[in-house]
């Protein structure tokens, strides 16, 4: 799954905030380095050297210790005004991170699971709310207040090129806002351990201008495209009668099922599997026989089914624009 | 005196270390794919695949009944294929109750496919065509550790959900015998 | 019996109205409810608070099934037809020989199939009589009339898709040459309707749906609610997450009641699909409500919603016993129907205003009913979210009452509600729609209400909106009621006693110990000799009686979907049965 | 040592003897305290002799044994964890590589945690304490000998079992903090976690029984005249630890109990449906887990207090400053421990609370650094490997420092938190505030523990290898991090554009490899190939510990020295220089009191028992015994409670010979 995935190129108010922050912390913290390896370096420079059959000098000369005290004490002094303001700047960045306006936000109800995003995009009518997967578009300039559960291992939201991370805990209910200020694509990844695939549960929040959010929720709002060719009416058949409607739902079709990502418009989607591989013909294909190839260890089970039933299948989802 | 004992300490460290890892190797193998496709049987309704699946059970065994992996997946697929809606946590509801010792077509796992692949006519749908032959397995290991057959090492613990009955691991196991569907449940035949 | 009472009895049409169709003779008992009104209310005085003691055993006839006896004796003329649970047998009894010997019997051999899809117990609750004709509905999906005298199948109705868990449980109701059927299997999933079949030849006259676009739900230009929240177009696709209405339930398996003078049919529908509300946001229009539809077009008059967007189960399919009560000093005709959330309402069936709303059960699942809006204003604190537990939800998922049928009685003008006492703990989960597989999506455990005892028999004043008296029993009360107008109230236990009260006071005149627990619908008739029988069928099951009629294990507290949790104790109490009881005095 | 005045005890008060002296047993009394080539010292030395076979070898309670195993089987432990970082470095090294599965490298990264943190870090501080405290307060045993030869039976036999539990492919998979849900009974398959609920209860045990024998030690049976004021900078460091490690430990003991209850008798403290929350765990876990860091961070701050005064031939500036920024780190470690769940959804303001407590710690370790800068300045330098590695500690504890101040803001915290960056700062705070001082004290007591000194060349090669390995590995992961890399990930795919670095990465690794290579040459050779002697003080340190021979005597001191200052060695000897009238024929010793030290009572020692290792197999038997069985968690108790039954039954023989050296004068 590609896209911006950088602490240090922020496109939204809270990961600018950070950003700020980090450069001064960076910058204080690179000062103090140097101060003290340089102090440490002009001790190691200056002091004679000795053989360890030198006798030791017990005393001190009063005026060296009286220095060599000041310095101590200025050290400590100055370290400890450095870590009051660095205290400061904390503060006031994790100010600036919950005062951004929610008004007229976009709401989603997202829920992590073991190894893939559900993304449910609420409405005041519930008959507009609609379920996607592993890729949230959002439109630039709004606020988008996200809804956090688990529902089986701890998982963590994090897109760092729009703000910090969230853990999500299962028991618990926790929430983010967030807001793009620039088009573009931002990559996010699970950053809280939870299994095998937490290497490949990618997620991805495309921040469109206005008109063409509106016209991605308006074809999401749409039930699935009825199949045209005969091989993706075959398709359509199989998906409904075998394996893929125990999990799978397509809006429209008898696959009803919430375990899994829904995938009325799964071809409008660039990847599969949560960022484990491209969403092709060719490698679709491949992820729907045996996804286990690509992200050992999740929950999607190898099909036993012929090849031209697979191919049916391929062709019919990547009908689903 | 210590050489012996060093001697026969050793052998016993040996020893144990080899069951151990035997019995370690089975329960805690995680393999991602089903065996290779001979090794199963197919799901037609035919008298022979009947017998070789009650055939391939026991060789079943190992991979599935005393693999922790194969019996929790089958109780996650318990209930994301509603089989709890039917048979609840093993106390039955409008499907018989699977945690008690009596078992109107037989309690071993090669029955169990069968009952899942092709149903039965009480009420049983088949799931043969809707679910892969694997997760079949895996869910007949996960049915015989609900009565406490699988081996309690494999068997899940509690889940992290609301309490309903004893965990699978802790139920002592029931011995089952197969009883005459009319006189169990007072279904005509 | 005196008869200066029994004159006085016949003088009283004024105050009850006991509405019943081309005035049938008082003897007869031609469908479930006794009469359109649904009153269970038996003219026949002979048997009274005095002379019940001495009531004795006068026949008994086995069944030769051993599930839950949901159903109504009928008797019309000496004919006596019971029907019994899955396989739905229906007998014919001849009542003019001694000991009634079997006249014929009619098996209709419905789909083994079907046992496995009956959510709460492969029951029947009755036939219907009507112009020689018996009317029955089978467990998969079947209504078949049988000439009444012969037992010959006249014509055969097949309606709903048994293998997407589709079923037929209710008691079909007959009125003006039509027959009135609905499904049953919200637990799956299935999408609620109503269906009015000619008579004669069994062809389908209307189908009203309970969710979906107006045209399916038969709303059109004469439906007027009472209530704003009622009106809108399309509500029933609107109030819902896209193609949810599609698997929403709202099934149509209780009781119907007619107005001959309104020419107004009355039914609840089911509650919404599935358990976990979280994932059908919106008010899940028409479920969880009462219709009120004209009995020719099947248009609706008016719909009122008792639960919107219901989170715990409460079907609003209870019957709907239809009186006329003074009402501010004026007297108004309305129905009186004790749902599942815990309240008695009683609505003016004209219009549909709710008139009152009281609960006759413990209830903190809401706080009450606004009469103003007519919404049912829930408790912030047992909101259903999906992975926590919400606990001491009272009532629990069968309501205060379930389907047990209550009985009127306009001479004390008092309800006698046969009802359940518990309260439950329920998490809900994460579900999905599998064709032929429940749609749930909670895990329930009942325990005891408050008090401890399980079970309880109130007699309710409508007009007053109180209990007038209550008996708790230790078990639910699962069997239907039924009042005499020798001020008795008949009613069965679920550990097999058949137990007589006295109207007025609730005083236990007689009981007897039947061989098996009852669920089954009490009823009084007069037999060829003249006198007043009473007869009652004896059958543990339904859903409260699950685990002895499917041998359940109660080591496993969600077992019958959380009754397991509450009945450990019946497999002592009761064994499976299978028999007609029939009373008389000596 | 032999011209000193002797400091003759007053003869102990009569006590009424109950038992009658054995009249038969008349063996010459011999006392202790007249140099090293006397009778007494030869019967010192058979007194304090460990037994010979295998009997002898598993009931030695010598606090140089003890303390020599716990470094020896430490540093095994480092080896084997150090391998299987190895492993994940390169399956990480390229993007989508197959090298190694999911399932194993998540065991490989819990162990390689597990391992470093549990079995390697902390024992091997513990293990120095052991050796280095006593010799260096001039005692000759450790207080409580006995409980710390058990506590290595238990750490020996937790690590065994451990990595047999790895090798039968059931390591713990949930990370070297197995987070609940994932370690809990649902999604805890198998019996991994039980394995790791297990060794945590193990290591917590030895942690706690050790620490307790150190503190005893410390504060009981310093040599008279050495009072707090006077005691060596290492000897605070090991008396704040270990008082530390009594408060810390038992949390986790006690949360990794309650998750093996969760999972085998179905307890419901972490299960949010029935009322339990995860974040109990991680508080759990996180209020021993700062600690913890801290039980490796002040051990190794105690070396470089030790080492620099040598090195700078002077005494260290601002002795008491040091000692109470030690006390000061020791305390405030405690309460700073939710910084690693400042990405929970806890309320904002408590967390800005641990913001605060994270910056203040920061100051007192910042005190340190100056004092020894400043000690440094005013001394004359020896340039030799130990103080080599501690320049090279300094460098790189710098970084690791301030990437923790910078962790420790809430806001950014919530960029950088699980990701390499904490991988990167964690590395750099462990090898350079633990592994750095750590081979610092190796080479500069290793003359003291074998008598041969480490070839310097080789020590020089290592430092500088080991030294730019540890830049280049982990010095990369700092920007990995910022650029979204999260932690414990077994493979990334190439369009994350995380390739490059980590290819560094590994190369730094295998540089890494290589200087711990050639310290592994220069250890064999030095041990098995070397004739030369090395004197008893080749480094002219101040020490007590170099007062006596290397390898020191088995009885340590053959008379128990006086101390009159902080360096005895360097300054000129007080009036008092040693006790004499210690037995020679049992184990005795001399309690001080605390403060002042002065002369209190005598001690006698324990003298070698099996006890303790039986005690250690047997609660071997109850834990194992527990995971495979719920009434194990019962019955298994037997066997421990039998075996510290019959530890603790009374010896009549042994207690006969006391009292009668009770009697003499």
């Amino acid at each position: 799954m590609n896209g911006v995935h950088d602490v240090l190129s922020p496109a939204g108010p809270q990961a600018e905030a950070l950003y700020q922050l980090w450069n001064v912390m960076f910058v204080a913290c690179t000062v103090v380095f140097v101060l003290t390896i340089v102090a440490l370096a002009i001790a190691v420079w200056r002091a004679p050297r000795a053989s360890e059959r030198a006798k030791p000098d017990l005393d001190l000369h009063p005026r060296k210790v009286a220095t060599l005290r000041r310095s101590v004490v200025w050290g400590i002094a100055g370290s400890s005004v450095l870590l009051l303001g660095l205290l400061l700047a904390s503060f006031v960045a994790d100010r600036a991170l919950s005062a951004l306006p929610l008004a007229n936000a976009v709401r989603i109800d997202l829920v992590g699971h073991q190894f893939w995003w559900e993304a449910r995009y609420e409405s005041h009518s519930p008959e507009l709310t609609f379920s996607t997967a592993n890729e949230l578009h959002v439109p630039v300039g709004r606020p988008v207040l996200v809804r956090l559960r688990a529902d089986d291992v701890i998982h963590s939201f994090w897109v760092p090129s729009l703000s910090g991370k969230k853990d999500l805990i299962p028991g618990r209910e926790s929430t983010i806002a967030l807001r793009a200020d620039r088009a573009g694509t931002y990559r996010g990844q699970c950053a809280e351990f939870c299994g095998y695939q937490h290497a490949q549960m990618a997620l991805v929040v495309v921040a469109d201008p206005p008109a063409d959010y509106e016209r991605w929720q308006a074809l999401q709002r749409e039930p699935a495209r009825a199949p045209e060719t005969a091989q993706e009416r075959r398709g359509l058949e199989l998906v409904e009668q075998t394996s893929c409607a125990m999990c799978h739902a397509i809006h429209g079709t008898r696959a009803r099922a919430r375990r899994a990502p829904d995938l009325t418009h799964v071809a409008s989607r660039g990847w599969l599997g949560a960022g484990a591989v491209e969403n092709t013909p060719a490698l679709r294909a491949e992820w729907i026989a045996n996804a286990q190839k690509f992200k050992p260890g999740i929950n999607m089970p190898p099909l036993d089914a012929a090849p031209d039933d697979l191919a049916a299948m391929a062709a019919y989802l990547g009908s689903l624009r | 005196m210590s050489s012996r004992f060093l001697d026969r300490a050793l052998v016993l460290a040996v020893a144990s270390v080899g069951a151990l890892t035997s019995s370690g190797c089975e329960r805690e193998s995680r393999d991602f794919l089903p065996p290779k496709p001979g090794a199963e049987v197919g799901h037609a309704a035919s008298a022979a695949a009947s017998a070789a699946a009650i055939a391939n059970a026991a060789a079943m065994v190992g991979r599935y009944e005393h693999n922790a992996h194969a019996v929790s997946a089958g109780k996650r697929l318990w209930t994301w294929y509603n089989c709890s809606g039917c048979h609840a946590n093993g106390g039955g509801g409008s499907g018989p109750a699977l945690m008690d010792d009596v078992w109107i077509y037989g309690g071993d796992a090669g029955t169990i496919y069968l009952t899942i692949a092709n149903g039965r006519p009480n009420g049983m749908p088949a799931f043969g065509s809707r679910i892969p032959k694997d997760q079949i397995w895996q869910l007949a290991a996960y049915v015989r550790s609900l009565a406490g057959l699988a081996s309690a090492d494999a068997a899940p613990n509690r889940d992290d959900a609301f309490l309903t009955r004893t965990p699978e691991s802790a139920s002592d196991p029931q011995k089952p015998e197969t009883v005459k569907p009319s006189v169990a449940t007072g279904r005509p035949q | 019996m005196p008869q200066a009472l029994a004159r006085a009895l016949r003088a009283l049409p004024a105050i009850a109205l006991a509405a019943a169709a081309q005035a049938a003779p008082d003897g007869d008992w031609p469908m479930a409810a006794h009469d359109y009104a649904s009153t269970r209310f038996s003219p026949l005085a002979d048997i009274t608070a005095a002379n019940a003691a001495t009531l004795k055993l006068a026949f008994t006839f086995s069944t030769g099934v051993v599930r839950g006896h949901e159903a109504a004796p009928l008797v019309v003329g000496n004919t006596m037809f019971i029907v019994t649970p899955y396989p739905n047998v229906v007998y014919a009894l001849d009542l003019s020989q001694p000991g009634a010997p079997l006249r014929w019997r009619f098996e209709p051999k419905p789909e083994a199939f079907a046992q496995g899809v009956a959510c709460c117990d492969v029951v029947n609750r009755g036939l219907a009589v009507d112009d020689g004709k018996v009317f029955l509905n089978t467990l998969d999906n079947q209504t078949i009339a049988i000439d009444a005298a012969n037992g010959k199948e006249l014509w055969r109705y097949r309606m709903g898709d048994i293998r997407a868990g589709e079923t037929r449980t209710m008691a079909p109701l007959v009125v003006k040459g039509r027959v009135l059927i609905g499904n049953s299997g919200g637990e799956y999933g299935v999408r609620g309707w109503l269906i009015a079949l000619d008579a004669q030849k069994g062809k389908e006259l209307w189908r009203a749906y309970s969710t979906g676009p107006d045209r399916e739900v038969l709303i059109g230009s004469d439906y007027k609610p009472f209530y704003a929240k009622e009106r809108g177009t399309d509500l029933g696709v609107k109030t819902w997450p896209a193609d949810a209405w599609k698997v929403g339930g709202g099934t149509v398996w209780g009781w119907i009641s007619y107005d001959p003078e309104l020419d107004l049919v009355y039914y609840g529908t089911a509650n919404p699909g599935p358990w976990n509300a979280e994932q059908r946001p919106g008010d899940n229009k028409f479920t969880s409500g009462l219709f009120a539809r004209d009995l020719a077009t099947g248009q609706a008059r008016w719909f009122y919603q008792l639960s919107p967007h219901d989170e715990f189960d409460y079907d609003a399919v209870n019957e709907n016993v239809l009186i006329d009560l003074q009402v501010a000093g004026k007297p108004r005709k309305v129905l009186v129907h004790p749902d599942r959330n815990g309240y008695v309402y009683v609505i003016d069936r004209a219009t549909g205003e709710v008139v009152s709303a009281t609960p006759f059960v413990q209830v903190n699942t809401s706080t009450g009913v606004d009469l103003a809006t007519g919404e049912l204003r829930y408790a912030p604190g047992k909101h259903q979210r999906t992975g926590t537990v919400v606990r001491d939800i009272c009532p629990a998922a069968p309501g205060g009452k379930d389907w047990q049928p209550s009985a009127y009685s306009p001479r004390t003008q008092l309800l006698y509600l046969p009802h359940q006492n518990l309260c439950q703990d329920q998490e809900a989960m994460q579900t999905g729609y599998i064709a032929g597989t429940p749609y749930v999506g909670a895990i329930v455990k009942m325990k005891p209400g408050p008090g401890g005892h399980r079970g309880r028999v109130t007699a309710w004043d409508p007009a007053a909106a109180k209990a007038r008296w209550t008996i708790d029993e230790d078990l639910p009360v699962w069997s239907g009621a039924l009042a005499t107008a020798g001020d008795l109230v008949f009613y069965g236990t679920m550990d097999g006693w058949f137990k007589a009260v006295d109207a007025k006071s609730g005083r236990l005149v007689w009981q007897f110990k039947t061989g098996s627990g009852i669920v089954g619908q009490p009823i009084a008739y007069r037999g060829p000799d003249g006198k007043q029988y009473i007869a009652v069928l004896s059958g543990v099951g339904g859903w409260a009686g699950a685990v002895v009629a499917g041998d359940l294990d109660t080591r496993d507290g969600s077992a019958a979907a959380g009754f397991a949790n509450v009945m450990g104790d019946l497999k002592q109490r009761t064994t499976k049965g299978g028999m007609l009881y029939v009373f008389a005095l000596p | 040592m032999d011209d000193a005045r002797a400091l003759p005890l007053r003869p102990r008060p009569r006590r009424r003897a109950r038992a009658k002296a054995q009249a038969s047993d008349r063996r010459e009394l011999l006392r202790d305290g007249d140099g090293a080539g006397s009778r007494a010292a030869a019967e010192l030395e058979r007194t304090w002799q460990d037994k010979p076979g295998l009997r002898g070898f598993l009931s030695a309670n010598g606090h140089k044994t003890i303390g020599l195993r716990f470094v020896v089987t430490a540093f095994v432990f480092a080896g084997l964890a150090g391998i299987m970082g190895g492993l994940m470095r390169h399956q990480l090294a390229t993007a989508n590589s197959h090298l190694v599965g999911p399932d194993f490298y998540n065991q490989l990264f819990s162990m390689h945690g597990t391992a470093m943190m549990f079995l390697f870090a902390v024992p091997v501080m513990q293990g120095f304490a052991l050796y280095v405290v006593p010799l260096m307060i001039g005692t000759r045993n450790t207080a409580f000998p006995r409980m710390s030869a058990c506590a290595y039976w238990l750490y020996l036999l937790g690590g065994l079992l451990l990595f047999g539990a790895f090798a039968t492919n059931t390591g713990p998979d949930a990370g070297w903090f197995a987070y609940v849900p994932l370690a809990g009974p649902q999604y805890g398959i198998g019996k991994r976690a039980d394995f790791w609920n297990m060794l945590v209860t193990y290591s917590e045990a030895m942690g706690l029984m050790v620490a307790v024998d150190i503190t005893t030690t410390i504060l009981k049976l310093r040599a008279p005249g050495m009072t707090l004021r006077q005691m060596p900078l290492f000897v605070w460091a090991s008396l704040v630890t270990s008082v530390m490690i009594i408060f810390a430990m038992p949390l986790v003991m006690l949360g990794a109990n309650l998750v093996q209850f969760d999972r085998m008798l179905g307890t419901h403290f972490f299960n949010p449906a029935e009322g339990g929350d995860p974040l109990l765990w991680q508080h759990l876990f996180w209020f021993f887990g700062h600690p913890e860091v801290y039980f490796i961070f002040i051990p190794a701050l105690g070396f470089v207090s030790a080492i620099i005064p040598t090195f700078a031939r002077r005494p260290m500036f601002g002795h008491d400053a040091i000692v109470l920024s030690l006390i000061t780190t020791g305390f405030l470690s405690f309460g700073l421990w939710v910084h690693h769940m400042f990405a929970t959804n806890l309320p904002e303001l408590g967390k800005s609370f641990f913001t605060a407590m994270s910056f203040m710690i920061a100051i007192p370790t910042a005190l340190q650094i100056f004092c020894w800068i400043a000690t440094i300045a005013a001394g004359r330098l020896v340039m030799r490997t130990p103080f080599l590695f501690v320049l090279g500690f300094f460098f790189i504890l710098m970084i690791g420092g301030l990437t923790g101040v910078m962790l420790g803001s809430v806001p950014l915290d919530l960029q950088v938190h699980d990701t390499y960056f904490v991988v990167a700062h964690l590395h750099y705070v462990l090898i350079g505030g633990a592994v750095f001082p750590l081979f610092a004290a190796l080479y500069y007591w290793f003359p003291k523990v074998t008598g041969k000194m480490l070839s310097e060349r080789l020590g020089r090669w290592h430092f500088w290898l080991f030294f730019i390995g540890v830049n280049l590995t982990f010095f990369p992961m700092h920007i990995l991090g910022l650029h979204g890399m999260p932690r414990r990930i077994y493979t990334y795919g190439a369009e994350t554009g995380w390739e490059a670095l980590s290819l560094v990465s590994a190369a730094g690794q295998v540089i890494n490899d290589l200087g711990t290579l050639l310290f592994a040459i220069n250890l064999v050779r030095t041990v098995f190939f070397k004739s030369e002697r090395a004197s008893a003080d080749p480094w002219g340190a101040g020490t007590l510990e170099w007062s006596v021979a290397s390898p020191p005597p088995k009885c340590n001191f053959f008379a128990l020295p006086v101390v009159s200052s902080r360096e005895p060695l360097w300054s000129p000897p007080a009036e008092v220089t040693h006790v004499q009238g210690l037995s020679a024929q049992i184990r005795e010793g001399l309690t001080t009191t605390v403060i002042d030290a002065l002369p209190d009572t005598r001690y006698a020692y324990p003298a070698p028992e099996i006890w303790p290792f039986v005690a250690a197999l047997s609660v071997t038997i109850w834990l194992v015994w527990s995971i495979w069985s719920v009434p194990g968690f019962a019955w298994g108790l037997i066997p421990p409670a039998l075996a510290f039954l019959l530890w603790y039954w009374p010896n009549k023989k042994e207690a006969i010979e006391e009292l009668k050296w009770e009697g003499e004068p």
